[in-house]
């Protein structure tokens, strides 16, 4: 997985990742983006797709942000960031937001990894090496989001891959992710089997391409199909 | 005859505080919610060997994390800074660059504090659950991760949970847009966050709020934290540059 | 696309309920936070073998508690009149007074119903706790006293709790007194009650207003009940003469 | 207990226990009265001394009743009554109510009693041959308040004592009761010790009249006063 081989096309950008995982995103659902490439779906939701944000910070309906220098300190999401005013918002306290999370009511979450396993298990919350790391709502989210999405680069430097066998990071939540959208790939995860299944690859590339970049067994049901 | 709860000053409202007290400091993390006069004036108090209680804690400063682009932002890393504090209690003590380095990684680092890193949703029932009267509950949040180690497990109908406890505080410092001279609390916008559990779960709770009104100057549907948790009540001053 | 919550009729918002269904009735007790025209059209209804989950429940009629002077009261005692409901989860199934009997009492005497009786902080939270995801808690309330016959004890710093567990249901009936098109929900003075969290703890919930707005039409600051948890959404007609 | 004695002098009325109980609420005090004479204690209260009402139901700074005819149905009190909109208040949900119960807020309690034990037991909820019973907010509140005080009447018929040595009724809390108002008595209760204090007796009452009253055993630290 380390050796450099050579991408036979080339690999998405982080908008296109952001774009192909909101394909994804069902009409009317409760949704919570995290920070980074899950945020950018937001701009990407097809025609007529309408979602209900939730920010672990405690607001539900926000929109777009605000144009610079117009934020309001007391309308922020839980990137720091400050969305415009919209009408149909709701605000609540940190108790409320996460009875929302824990109880298992929130329809997706979008969330990046550092390692995601065979088996579902995500790691997304700290590097080893550092020895602190941030938990956030990540634990929260990952264990009890009804669907769980990873939007991410499929490797790091070096072609290491992110998808493995076991993960070798602090977990954030064991078993959780339902499906994986990367810069070369769409895999959905068959947790009760272990099993990875291939679904779409990157314009040029084919399973074994991305198999030769991927740590964990890929599979496939049937054909694969291209990410658009 | 009224109980007086209104304070003069930010010193004067923390001037009894010991060093050795646990300290909650209510927002999310960012300027709004934050009680940043408080947090300024028990710096300036100088207490020290405090365990602060938080969420996002200090990652403002050298991020700009939840505050606007023209001011220098003002987070919990001042009581690392300072020395203050030798234990935070957070959901999210550092950023993801360490350059530079937050106060709270660096004195992490040169093992001046310790950081227990609890899940958000955890931080927050457990700071609900002390308010409330219940001394534990259990969660599924961080089952089979290092949240889990040396914590006792149940399962229910199937599934895995972490038995979690109760988390009181000395004081809460916490921050409102208005009070009303019993003590009732009005919030705005994303500025609740952890503020009103906060108010809940502390033996002493300090409020900053832009205005004080009289009774009936807060909507009885609009009262955020009921006045029988609110002990201190200080105004910041009008056209205080702070968000 | 939003996804339409809005029914035409009561009749219609509770049609596909099944027998023996678990059924969340908000309010307290007393007209104000009844869904009463959604109560009237389970009724009409008439499926059988319900298990009614309320607080104050089936008093109004023989008391008056909680009703205008001039309006005939309506309560939860229906269903144990018609025969639908087989069992009762509450804090307060009957008055002091057994002259003449309420449906309720009737109803257990003759052995046509079960009545489990909670004490009402422990009830809310259970209810709480199921919309919460927390499956269990432990609580002070009840210790050494019937309700902990048969439960589980342990200590916590000394003092003796009882694990209680989350109570689901299948549907909830509650009363607001608006919603917006997406299901947000605003409350009015003391109706709030029981309402709040029976939405969050039920498969589907059903909630009867005064008044539908368009999305905007509350104020973020007092929606007391966020649109993920509301399924349907039922007006009342115009100068309904009940509370 | 159950001999016909001639009392020595009238017993107050449910006005006067209440009068005597509401004496005993601090200024500034969050308090809970039960239904009964524990509610009349708000129509007592000694001038200057300032309360804040809660009721289990979600409102916190309520005063007196409405006139008849003009209640509120969304302003009600835990009894069932319409108090009257007055500046000040706050409404919330059962959930912060009984937070504000179980979490030790509520400074003190007024209740009424079936039976009161030496040891501070109280059953107010069932009477056994009834066979149900309401227990409603009298747990919680006897179990945590901060202060728990029963106002009530000292006997019930043919001078059955209601203070006694082991409560034969169902417990609503044991060990919770901290001092009960009669009509012919003030008595604290020393949990720790098992002891009850006779504080007061009604006017043309003494301290045998009461002991003959009452199935517990009584104690006095030093004199005895007279209720007022």
């Amino acid at each position: 997985m380390t050796q450099n081989l050579i991408d036979p096309a080339p690999r998405l950008d982080r908008a296109a990742i952001a774009k192909r995982a909101a394909r994804d995103l069902v009409d009317g659902s409760t949704v919570n983006l995290g920070i980074g490439i899950p945020a950018l779906c937001a701009d990407f939701l097809p025609a007529g797709v309408e979602l209900r944000y939730h920010a672990e910070n405690g607001v539900l309906g926000f929109e777009d942000l605000a144009p610079p220098g117009e934020g309001d300190p007391n309308l922020m999401d839980a990137g720091g960031k400050f969305p415009r005013h919209v009408p149909g918002m709701a605000f609540f306290d940190s108790v409320e937001s996460f009875n929302l999370i824990r109880g298992g009511h929130i329809d997706v979450t979008v969330l990046g990894a550092l390692q995601v396993s065979r088996n579902g298990d995500l790691a997304n919350w700290m590097i080893p090496k550092r020895g602190i790391g941030s938990i956030g709502g990540a634990m929260d989210l990952a264990a009890n989001a009804r669907r769980v999405l990873i939007a991410m680069e499929h490797t790091v430097r070096g072609d290491i891959s992110k998808i493995v066998n076991e993960c070798t990071f602090p977990l954030t939540a064991p078993a959780c992710v339902d499906e994986i959208v990367t810069d070369i790939a769409v895999i959905e995860i068959d947790r009760a089997r272990g099993r990875l299944v291939l679904k779409e690859v990157a314009p040029g590339w084919s399973f074994d391409d991305v198999q030769a970049r991927t740590e964990a067994e890929l599979d496939a049901d049937g054909t694969v199909g291209l990410m658009a | 005859m009224p109980v007086n709860k209104t304070f003069n000053s930010f010193a004067d409202a923390v001037a009894d505080i010991p060093p050795g007290s646990s300290i909650m400091i209510g927002g999310f993390g960012g300027a709004g919610g934050q009680p940043t006069r408080l947090m300024l004036a028990l710096r300036d108090l100088g207490v020290g060997d405090l365990t602060i209680i938080g969420n996002v804690a200090g990652i403002s400063k050298t991020t700009g994390y939840g505050w606007p682009d023209d001011l220098e932002p003002i987070d919990q890393g001042m009581f690392f800074e300072s020395g203050q504090a030798t234990k935070i209690i957070c959901s999210f003590p550092v950023p993801s660059t360490t350059n530079p380095l937050s106060e709270i990684e660096k004195a992490w680092r040169e093992d001046r504090a310790e950081v227990d890193i609890v899940p958000q949703g955890t931080l927050i029932e457990r700071i609900r659950s002390a308010g409330a009267g219940i001394p534990a509950f259990y969660t599924p949040t961080g089952v089979g991760t290092p949240t889990a180690e040396g914590r006792e497990t149940r399962e229910f109908e199937g599934r895995t949970y972490l038995l979690e406890h109760a988390l009181h505080a000395d004081y809460a410092l916490i921050r409102a847009q208005k009070a009303d001279t019993r003590g009732n609390l009005q919030y705005i916008g994303t500025s609740r966050a952890f503020n009103p559990a906060m108010a809940t779960a502390a033996k002493v709770t300090i409020v900053e709020v832009d205005e004080i009104v009289e009774p009936g100057g807060i909507d009885a549907e609009r009262v955020g934290t009921l006045s029988t948790y609110v002990d201190r009540i200080v105004q910041r001053e009008a056209g205080d540059p702070l968000p």
